[in-house]
Formats: C-alpha cells, structure tokens, sequence
C-alpha cells in the first residue's frame, strides 16, 4: 500500500505542464474551434514527443503500456491546460487496438499504433453498437441467475462479481451493465430482460469528436471495427473545439468477432477514464484562476476573496476535486467498469460545480468568450458528459456491487 | 384569496391567444443576439406593435392597452405557451420606460415611447463599468456641462443588446465632488451612433454578441436627454433596477411555458425516473413563482409596492431557470453538447442570471440584512 | 384576482397567535410527549372557541365550512406554535365525514361531527387501504387509455384532467395517482397494470398518530369506515410528541361503499394541506429563533449574524419557504390533488430545510431537547414525509399535469 | 500507486474478521446513550481488550497490537463490516491517547492506557464551555495553584460520554495574565467522580444524555495529571484536534459498512428509481473517502503529516453521514419516523457531526485560508 504519486509520476506531470504552459494552448483551441487545427496539431506532436500516445499502448507496438495511472497523470495536465482534439479518444484508440491484437487480431494495432504512438495518427473512435445505453434503468437486464447474454459465463463465486477475476474483464458485458442480477427484488425478475422500461434509449452520441481533424476515424458497431472513409457536417458543441460529426456508413472493415466488441468495452474504459481526468483537471484550473482573480478583484473596497461566502464556495469546490482526485488513481489501478464510473461522475460532476463556481465569481467578464476562461468554462460540461453521463455512471456503479462493497484487499 | 380573472381579463386572454396562433412564427426566429437575428426580432416587435400588443401595460397613446397588472401577467402567460420569440425590446420596455413614466417629461414620453414601442428604437442599457460591476457607486464615466446639453465620456460595459442597438441609457457622473459617490450621477440618454461612440461587441459563452463595450468621448447629450433631475440619477437608477429585479423582467408565463417543454421532454425520453423528482420540481417551481407574482401583484394593485422582496424574486427565478436547463440538458444526455439543441442557447443565457441585475450574492445579503434585519457585515 | 389573505382572515391568524402564545403550548408539547396530554386538551379546547375545528366542517353540522384557506392559515399558527396532537387528523376526520354526508352517509356526520367541532371529540384517522403508495412508480398505472379501475369514467378530454371538472373530484383516483395516462412512452404499455415495478410497496404508515389521546380512532380501509375500539402499543416518533399506534382490527363499522373511498380520498387531500401549512408554519418559527439567536450570539467577538454565511444561509431559508407559501393558499383554493402534492411538496422540504439551518446555526445547543427550538426541530422531518412524502408528491405532481401546465385560467 | 496489502495485513484481516465472526453480538447492543447501554458496551470493550483488539494500533504494553496505519484501517473496515457495537471508549482512545503519546510522561502513559484499554475507565472530552464554542480561546473556566496540584473551578459543556463516563479531560486557564487568550491554558485529566464535580446530563435531540454539562468547584487535580507544560495546553490540543479531525474519528469502514447497509436498504425497497442517483452517491463517496484516506495514511506512513486538509476530511464526512441518513430515511417513507427503526438513531447522531470538532463553517473558513490563501476576512 503506498496510494500516492510516485518521483517518476510526479515529474512526469510536472514536464508536461512545463511544456504545455509554454505552449500556448489556449491560442491552439480558439484555433481549434474555427478550423485550424495546425497550432493544435503542434501541441499533438508535443504530447507524443512526451509519451503521452504511448501510454495505452504495450511494447510490442512502440508503447511503454499499459499504464492508467500515467494516463491519469497525464489527462488532468491535459485538462488543465485545455488542450483540444480528440485526447481521451486516441489514447481509447491506443487501448482498443492493443486489446484487440493481445485478443488474437493484431493486424489494425500492426497499422496504426505506430503511428498512434509517434503522433502523425491522431484517432477518433465511436462506439455505436451495442454502445452503453445512456440511462442505467434501460440497460439490460439478463434473467436472474443467467450470465451475460454473449460473453463467457463468469467463474467464481455464487454472486458473480466480474471485476475480480481479472483487470480487464470482457468488456462489453460490463460496458452494458450486465452483470448478473441475481438478488430477489431486482424489477421485472420474470419479464424479458428489458420489460420495465418502455423507455427509447437514446444511446451514445453516435458522433466521432474532431473527426475532421483525425487521420483515423475508428468506428465500432457491435462485432465490427471499421475505419470510417469520411464524416457528416461538424456540428458545434457548447464547447466550439469540440468538433462533433457522424461518420459515415460503410469504409473498410478492419477486424470482426467477439473480440472486437471486448476490445471496445475495455478502451470504453479507457476513454471514460481518461475523460474524467480531464475533468479533474479542467476543474483544477478553474479553480486556481477563480482563487486569483477573487484575490485582486475589489468591490465595496475590499478583495471578493476576503467575503465569506465566496470563500465557502470556493472551498467547496476543491472539496468536491480532492475527493475525486484519488477515485481517478483507484480506478486507474483497477479499471473496474464501477471504478471507472464512479470516478467518472465524481470527477465530471465536480468539474462541472468548478465551472459553475468560476462562472459566478468572476462575474459578467467570466460570462465572455474572450477571457480564457472560457475555453476550461465550456469543456466543463460536455466532459461530464462525454464517455458516460453522471445518471448513466451511478447507475454503473450499482450494477457493479457485489454482496458488500468491499475493502482494498477485502 | 382569489385567483379567478374577470370576464374582462378571460375575454383579453382569448384576443390574445387567438392572435398568437395566427402570428407566432411557426418555426423559432433565428437567435437575436445575431445581426440577422435581431433584425428579426425587430421585424416581430414591429408585428406585435401593429395590433397593440408589444407593451399591453403602457397607455394607449404610446401604444399600449391600458393593460392593469393582472391583464399583463395573463398576456404572459399566453404569450410564452404561444412559443413567441424572446423580446429584443426587452431593455428599453422593462427598464427605461418604467422609469420614463415615474421620471421622465410628458416630452419625453411622447418622443421616445412610441419608437419603442413598434422596435424602430431599440434600446440598450449602460449600467456596468469595469470597476464597477456590483458596486453601481463607483461609477467614473463622467458627464461634463456644454453649452445646451452634457459631453459623456468613458467606458461602460456589459451593455445587454448594444451589438446592434441604436439608444442607450445610463448614469453618469455629474458632480465628481459630490459628499458621496451615490451623489452626483445623473441618468441620460444617448445615441449609439453619435459621434464619439465606440461600441464594442463581446461574445457571451456561446460567441454570441449579447452585449458590448461602450467607449465614449464627449459624447454630445442635450439636455432634453436628462431624465429627472441631474444629480439625482442614483435615486432614479435605483427606482428602476428595483423594478428590473422584479415584476417586469422575468414574467411567470417564461416559466410556466418552459416547465411545460421539459416535462414535455422528459415525456419523449421515456419518463426516466431518475429525473422524476427535479422534473417535478420545476413544475412545482414555477408554479410556485406564478403564484409568487399573483401574490405580489395583487399588493402591487391594492396600493402596495415591490421593496427588498424583489430579491426574494430575482434569486428564485434565477437559480430556477439554471436548474431547469440543467435538468434538461441531462434528458438529453450526451446529445446535451450539441450547440443546436433546442434547449442549448436558452442554457447558456441562464447562466448569466445569478450575475446580472445585482449578483446572487449581493440579493442575499439584500435579503439578510433588509427583510431578516441581519446585522451588516463586512460581507 | 386578488391573492392575498383578507384583513378578517389576516385578523384570524393574529388572534390565533395571540392566543397560543399566551397558552404555553412549549409545555404541552413536552407533556404531550410523555403521555400527559391534559395541557394539550386545554389548547384543543381554545382551539375548538377559536372555530379551528369548525372549518373542514358544513353549516347543517355546527360548521363553518368547508373553508380551506382559513384552514391553511391556522394550520401555519398551529404549526408555529408547535402544537401537539392529531391536528391535521381531526381536521381532516371533519372533512371525511362531511363529505361522506353529502354523498348520503349522514349518519356519521350526526354522530361525530358535533363533538370535532366543539373540541370535545379529538379525533384521529388512517387511510390503509387503498392508501397512497408511497412510491410514484409503484403507483397503479391502468392500461392506456382506461379510466381509473374503480371510479367512475372520466369525462372530459382526450387526456382526461379529473381536476378540472370540479374542486371535489373522486378521491380516489386521485389519491392513489391513477389519473390515465395514455401517452407514449409510459412505462410497460403492455403489461399488466404494476408491470414495471417488482418494487415492494412500502405504503402507508399504517398507524394513527396519538390515538392514547384521541377520542376517535377512524380508520379506513377500501371502502368500509369503521371506529377502532382500541389501538397497539404506542411507538415513539423523531419527534416524541407525535405518538404513534396501529389501530385494533375490527371494531365499529359506520360506512360501507364507494363514498367512503370517495370521501377518503377529499380527506387525504385536506390532511396533506393541513399538514403542509404546519411544516411552513414550523419552518417560520424556526427561521424566527434562528434569526434572534444569530443576532445576539457572539463568536470572535462579533455576532454570528454578521458572518456572510449565516446571513446567507439564512436568506435561502427565508426564499424556500415564501415560495412554499403562495402554493399553500394556491392548494386552498383548487383542493386539487397535484395542487396540494405541489404545496405539500414545497412546504415540507422548506420546513425541513429551515431545521437543518436551525440547527446548524445554534450549534450545540440547539441539539438539546432542554432548548424549546427542539420541539420545532423534532417536527419538521416527520410533517415533511406524513401524508404524502416529498417523492410521492412529486409523482403526482407529475401524473396530475395536463398537456400543458397552464395558468390561473388558462 | 498502490492499494494491495502485504500478506501480514491479509493475514491480519483474516485473523480480525474470524475474530469478529465469532465475537460480534447477534443483535445490536442498547444504544450506548443510555445507562444500561452505556455498561453492555464497556462489557463490549472489556470483550476486546481480552483478546487485544481494542486498541490495535498501540504499542502491545498498553494492550496493543503495536499495527501500522494499514492495519488499522483494514481493522476498522471489518470492525464496521461485521456490524460491531459503537466504541463506547471512543474519546479517550482517539482525542486523550495521541495527547499522552505525544505529550505524556511515560508514567501518565503506563497509569492512564491500560484502563482505557479495558474499557474499566471510560474518558469524556471536556472542551467546550457555554461562551466558548468554535472560538475555544475564549474559554474561562480555571485551575489556580495549590499544594501538589491544581484547584478547577468553572463550568464546561457538551461534554460527550460524561452522564456515564467516569474521567475526563480538557483545558483550563492557568495564567488569566497572559498576553494572548491562547495562551496560559492548560491541559488537564481529572476524575469526574472527585469532589466538587457536578455532572448533569444533557439530552439531545432524540432524549438520551449523549453530553453533559461540568460544574467544578475547586476540584483536586494532582500535579501527575498535568499533560505537558502549564501554559502549554492550546498548543497540545491544537494537536489533539487536529487529531479529531483527520484519520482517527471517522474511519472509512464506518461509511464502507453505512453504504452497503443503504445499498441492501435500497434493494429491499425495490431499488426505488427515484432515489437510485442518491444511493449510487453513497458508495460513491465512501469509495472516495476510503481512497483519500488511503492517500492521507500513505502520506503519513512515508512520514508526512496531516495538517489543514483534515478539515476537507471533517467537511466531507460530515456532510456525508447526514446525506446517506436521510437517503436511508427517504427509502423508508413514512416509516422513516420511527424511532425504533434502525437508522434512526444513527441519523439523529449523524445531526450533530457538522456542529462539533470545530463547525463545519469554521472548516470551511480554514480550507479557504490556509489550503487556497485566501485573506482572512472578518468573517
């Protein structure tokens, strides 16, 4: 037991924020968000020069993976300092395709995690299908007793918990939520699985993030993995350097089979993970440049800070990221589907209360697009949402427990 | 206690709904904080004003119905279940008019409303100064004395609607040896494209112009445009951010209409019920704010007036209309990120409410120290 | 139009104060708690000359009634003054049997209501069947499209309002939620009434509060009143002045038939208005002690009401419970079933919310059962959740909603 | 970044877990706020303390298992999963210990803990006094010098465990002279059966005497209970406080077991939809709060030390123990009134947890003062 940072870790996120500090990121998402993605690109090569693209990825194919905890490390620098593209997407694209060729299909990683890792591929990825439904009341829910409908019945004991044979458990059942619900006073013990809700499941996004600026637009549905020729019309988010576009039909398969859908439920994983950093750091930032600005900030003649209730709200706020920040490295040790929820909606919900802090205390000048500010304001909440909503993370969680929640070793 | 409308007010509701479903656009305008957007909306005021309907509550001389309180609220409400577009009106009718009627000259009345009125004017407000945000009292844009009228300089900001606006209004500081900074402002009007403006547009969250910087250098004003008394414009300013805090700028109607649409959303994405109790709670809230309103009104008619319980007001309808996006956005789940969603431009302008017309902050100190009489602090 | 309480009314809630004030009600709560209830029938008495207990209550029966907006006013003084025993009960028996009178079931009225009305009857009741669930979701949903299973046919509509037809509609349908819902995309279309739910109903509490005191112990279950003749062991509430007890099985039968479930249903509705108004009642005085300790409390040698988190904290308590208000009188004067859950709703978090400041603002004293401000901070949770929890109200907040809320006369 | 445990520590749960097994009452003890209560649970201590499990992190000559920070964490989370009684020595084993440990005489040491250990000597706390709540520095109550001891006279409050304790500890105004209120404090024992003490229970919300009140009368302190210097207390308690708010109150088992409780709750309730998010938060935050003091342990372990982020700890768990609560409450309904219903007494305690060690708005002061550097205001 020693759940702290080790010298290497921590000099790790020191090099990248030194490096991302001198880059001037922020010029490279404003450019980002109206097309021009070649500051943004710098920064990218940058980010491998670093190591960052290597870190899902196992020696075999150029990497040092896997590592999730250096993942996490490096995802909240990379929220601190808005970087933009689609970052928690090709380190999942990283983490996909290494799955996939340790699952027996190692000719995608053999094409493309080389240049993953080096920086000339930046990657996209949307996983459309049987992609995790969005409310956790509408996920399936298989007949009591029964496994998951299509992976591996789970060894072990008499109330099946998938995440303890293994790190990297089949993916999909738990991207789904289908752990096997055996307990009486589950709903519906006796309808089809999913009678109890008549409700649409309006699903994933189904949109690819800056896929008109990726080299490889990486799209999975259900059993199939295929490389996207082209995309739909961009469409802005609420945060413009967050480009959304659908992928379009058809391009050129590139691996199919059950191992596929596995693969996507472990880089599912990956991408949730490494979005909640984001998160956390966003949030961090938030943060910090709200704490300055209260202390310069006069009105009635003294510094906004030294008023008590902005000063409670703002402990509050780092309240809410300090106790998300050790989920995240829980969750990078184990990459648990609950684990990574969790952390998840405890890091995307207190990202978001930053944004809402910062929001408020810098007043009307916080409220314009022209103060940086905006560019960490705006990537709050899409964060939160992105790889997992809050509702859709909780819900995981749930589905995730076993007879007692558990100690460390317990 | 009685919430039942006279025949009178049930017939206006009729003539109003009636109209609405034959005018209101049957697909949203554009955005109006966009340069196509606002010349919509202006074309809607114009619409709206040709059958008396943009400012119900004014006289019928400057083009208005003589509406009572009750009347006003119920256009309101038919107004926003109509789905009719917001009002680029908004500023000049909800600010500067009530203060027209309670300072202003029978000149200036007959001058300034009817433009208003039919948005051939439109009209910003000029509170905000960089240093002075919540602090209205450090006001330093000046107005000095000119033969016939008043030169204005200096820097205001976060002027709501002056991207594409052509009036604006404001305090100013008349008297810089005046005892207190409250004294010595005057409240003024002025031209957007006289000579000496600068307007400079900001982009809110979304990029959207919604308001600007406004630089003036010896702006010329001649005293025609002096409303009240000079050196009283503090007094005057404060008559009417009570009023923006309180019955004029947030009708229940709003409300009431956007409830409807979330529980309407939360029909279409199968009743989730994780957010059964938030869904209910805006329908619970804004009923609750009508019922608020009618209450408020109803003293309102009886003689009373609106004080420090228009903080009450501005903090509920504020966090109110925060949560309602929030709940929405969250029905949407991740399609919520999408800038073309219907409920993500209306998210966005929520987020300014905690902030504008005296931040959250300042209302619950209001509210502390005036209605639960809370010894000052330093805050 | 003219929402505001008139001066007779203002000048009943006054006299009301007055006389409460002057009664020592903070010694008959306490001895109310420990079995005594001689000091609380004293304050019954008063009550009774005060025409509390005339107000549910018709002329032909010695009543001034019904009059629920003077009901809501001293209901908020009762709730004030925290006055112990079967308040919203007896006040709510008046209201069954008066109704069930005018559906032609007299015979009761005659009996019992002379002795509501004069004080010498408290009385006390249970709805046990078919009592609210406690659930929204658990709450019968009939097929689409059907009216309610046992009341009679809605008329109106196509999605039926059965509040807009009358301010007295069938209780029934109402209390249990069961307005139809024909939409798509409810729950389980398909599936028998409760598909959806394998959910345990947990139902009403199933116990009378005070019958030790009450004179009338009535209980309802389906469609048969009857008088308890005794009660089981008396269970201690958070609050020890609420005494709870399940009534004996059997006893007296006075009304058989679907009036019974009717009346019950407008008594529900009047017990939850009546129990609303003692929450935001409870939540004032609360709100009221708070503000006066906070002013002369001193910590680092300033009052406590002048550090701006006190004072905020206490401006959000003030704006949750004058928001609460209008929708008491609101309820008063529609008695519509998602009116009063609305009011009831509203109110019981506010008063609740106003003890959890109450409390953390006196600090440690304020957690002793020695200090009066206990007798109001024990009330506040059991009022929120008797008659209709916050969730429940909400679900039928939610199931009352027509296809648009509408205004007053919309 | 490391969660396993070395094999001794699995050994070491093993071993507490079968212990635990065995051991832990079939049905839970009376509440401990009660006289009978109060004596089955120091039967309870004294059924540990047997078998050394009372007191494991201490050295093994005060009944100790001499266990690192890790031991102690895992004892606490099968302590708190097996469902084992309240810790009726709860004061004196993690406020009064750590004082002597640090700041003891090793004759204090040998004198006091055994019986601590044992359960045979119950300690309350004795901090607070009636004008000195969260601003301890204004404490008044004295110890004036005598012939081999000290003389206490004064009034304290809030005293937890002392309607049926039998020792206590606190500090006392040795030198009213000294320049600063902090200073000329002295910490002290002394026997709450002594001559000259009075002790009156106080009941809390639910009725049963969780504190009392102290009137001392001149009671006879012997020099040999002096804890470190005369004039040094504040700076000890400081420490002591500090204590309370950090690793040693609120162990993460005790909300790892409170969670899964709520979970089983929840799943008997027909996993009510509504409440799912709430419930989900609750395991959530316990997880949270496991791993942050996972993080605080390995800090300490690598010899760090826990300063102002104690009070995010105190903050966080206070708040979360009245939200699992009043979910559990919410999940019963109506039932959730009972007073005889399992979560009620547990919801009634978890009530006063963002009022003492310091309120939650004092907290909140530090965080943002020392943690964040925000200027001190006048609060």
């Amino acid at each position: 037991m020693r759940f702290l940072l080790t010298d290497e870790q921590q000099a790790f996120a020191r090099a990248l924020d030194t490096m991302l500090g001198a880059a001037d990121t922020a010029a490279a998402v404003r450019a980002w968000g109206a097309g021009d993605h070649t500051p943004g690109r710098a920064v990218w090569t940058r980010l491998a020069e670093a190591g960052v693209w290597s870190l899902a990825v196992p020696e075999a194919y150029e990497g040092v993976g896997p590592l999730p905890v250096e993942t996490v490390v490096a995802f909240v620098e990379l929220g601190r300092h808005a970087v933009p593209g689609p970052l928690a997407e090709t380190a999942a694209a990283g983490a996909l395709l290494s799955r996939l060729a340790a699952l027996g299909h190692d000719t995608p990683a053999k094409r493309l995690l080389p240049g993953i890792v080096g920086g000339g591929t930046m990657a996209t990825l949307v996983v459309s299908e049987p992609g995790p439904p969005e409310t956790g009341s509408a996920a399936p829910r298989p007949e009591a007793g029964s496994a998951a409908p299509d992976g591996p019945p789970e060894a072990g004991s008499a109330r099946p918990r998938p995440e303890a044979a293994s790190a990297t458990p089949d993916g999909r059942a738990e991207t789904v939520g289908a752990a096997p619900r055996p307990e009486a006073g589950s709903a519906a013990p006796d309808g089809p699985p999913e009678a109890g809700s008549a409700a649409p499941r309006p699903g994933a996004l189904g949109m690819a993030l800056d896929a008109d600026a990726a080299d490889a637009v990486l799209v999975v549905q259900g059993e199939e993995l295929r490389l996207a020729a082209g995309h739909g019309p961009v469409v802005r988010s609420l945060d413009p350097a967050r480009r959304l576009a659908r992928p379009d039909a058809g391009g050129e398969p590139l691996a199919v089979g059950p191992a596929v859908a596995e693969a996507a439920g472990y880089a599912a994983r990956w991408a949730a993970l490494a979005t909640a950093a984001q998160s956390l750091g966003v949030g961090l930032a938030l943060l910090e440049r709200t704490v300055s600005y209260v202390k310069q900030r006069s009105q009635f003649g003294t510094p906004i800070g030294s008023f008590q209730a902005v000063k409670h709200r703002l402990a509050d706020t780092l309240l809410a990221l300090e106790f998300a920040r050790p989920l995240l490295y829980g969750a990078a040790l184990t990459l648990r589907t609950a684990d990574v929820a969790a952390a998840k909606a405890a890091a995307g919900e207190a990202g978001y209360a930053a944004a809402r802090t910062a929001l408020q205390l810098h007043g009307a000048v916080g409220y314009t697009e022209e103060l940086d500010l905006s560019l960490w304001l705006r990537k709050a909440r899409p964060l939160r949402d992105a790889w997992g909503t809050p509702a859709r993370c909780r819900a995981l969680v749930l589905d995730g427990l076993g007879d007692r929640p558990g100690g460390f070793g317990g | 206690m009685d919430l039942t409308h006279t025949a009178d007010e049930d017939a206006f509701r009729a003539e109003a709904r009636e109209w609405l479903r034959a005018h209101v656009p049957a697909r949203p305008l554009p955005s109006l904080e966009t340069e196509v957007g606002f010349a919509a909306h202006r074309a809607w005021e114009a619409e709206l004003a040709a059958d008396r309907w943009s400012v119900v509550s004014w006289p019928e001389r400057y083009g208005g119905r003589d509406a009572g309180i009750f009347r006003w609220l119920v256009f309101e409400e038919e107004y926003y279940a109509a789905g009719a577009p917001g009002r680029v009106s908004q500023n000049g009718i909800s600010l500067l008019a009530p203060t027209l009627f309670d300072h202003g000259t029978e000149e200036q009345r007959a001058r300034v409303l009817p433009s208003m009125a039919s948005g051939e004017a439109v009209w910003a407000q000029a509170w905000s100064e960089p240093e002075a945000g919540s602090d209205l009292a450090a006001l330093r844009s000046r107005a000095v004395r000119t033969d016939g009228g008043w030169l204005l300089s200096g820097h205001k900001t976060w002027s709501s609607r002056a991207a594409f606006a052509d009036r604006a209004f404001g305090l100013f500081r008349t008297d810089p040896e005046a005892a207190k900074p409250h004294h010595g402002l005057t409240y003024l009007m002025f031209d957007l494209r006289a000579p000496g403006v600068t307007v400079r547009p900001i982009g809110r969250l979304d990029g959207r112009p919604a308001f600007a910087e406004l630089f003036l250098d010896e702006v010329f004003v001649p005293d025609e445009d002096v409303i009240g008394e000079p050196g009283q414009g503090w007094r005057i300013a404060m008559a009417t951010t009570g009023d923006e805090r309180g019955l004029t700028l947030r009708s229940p109607g709003r409300f009431l209409a956007a409830a409807d649409r979330l529980v309407r959303l939360w029909r279409e994405r199968g009743e989730e019920p994780g957010a059964r109790d938030r869904v209910a709670d805006a329908v619970i809230g804004a009923r609750a704010y009508q019922l608020f309103t009618a209450a408020g009104a109803s003293r309102f008619a009886a003689g009373g007036t609106i004080g420090a319980e228009s903080s009450l007001n501005k903090l509920f309808w504020s966090e109110y209309d925060i949560t309602l996006h929030e709940t929405a956005l969250d029905l949407l789940g991740p399609e919520g990120e999408r800038a073309d969603q219907e409920w993500a431009e209306g998210y966005v302008f929520s987020l300014a409410g905690p902030i504008y017309a005296g931040t959250n902050e300042i209302q619950r100190d209001i509210v502390a120290e005036r209605l639960l009489g809370l010894p000052k602090g330093r805050r």
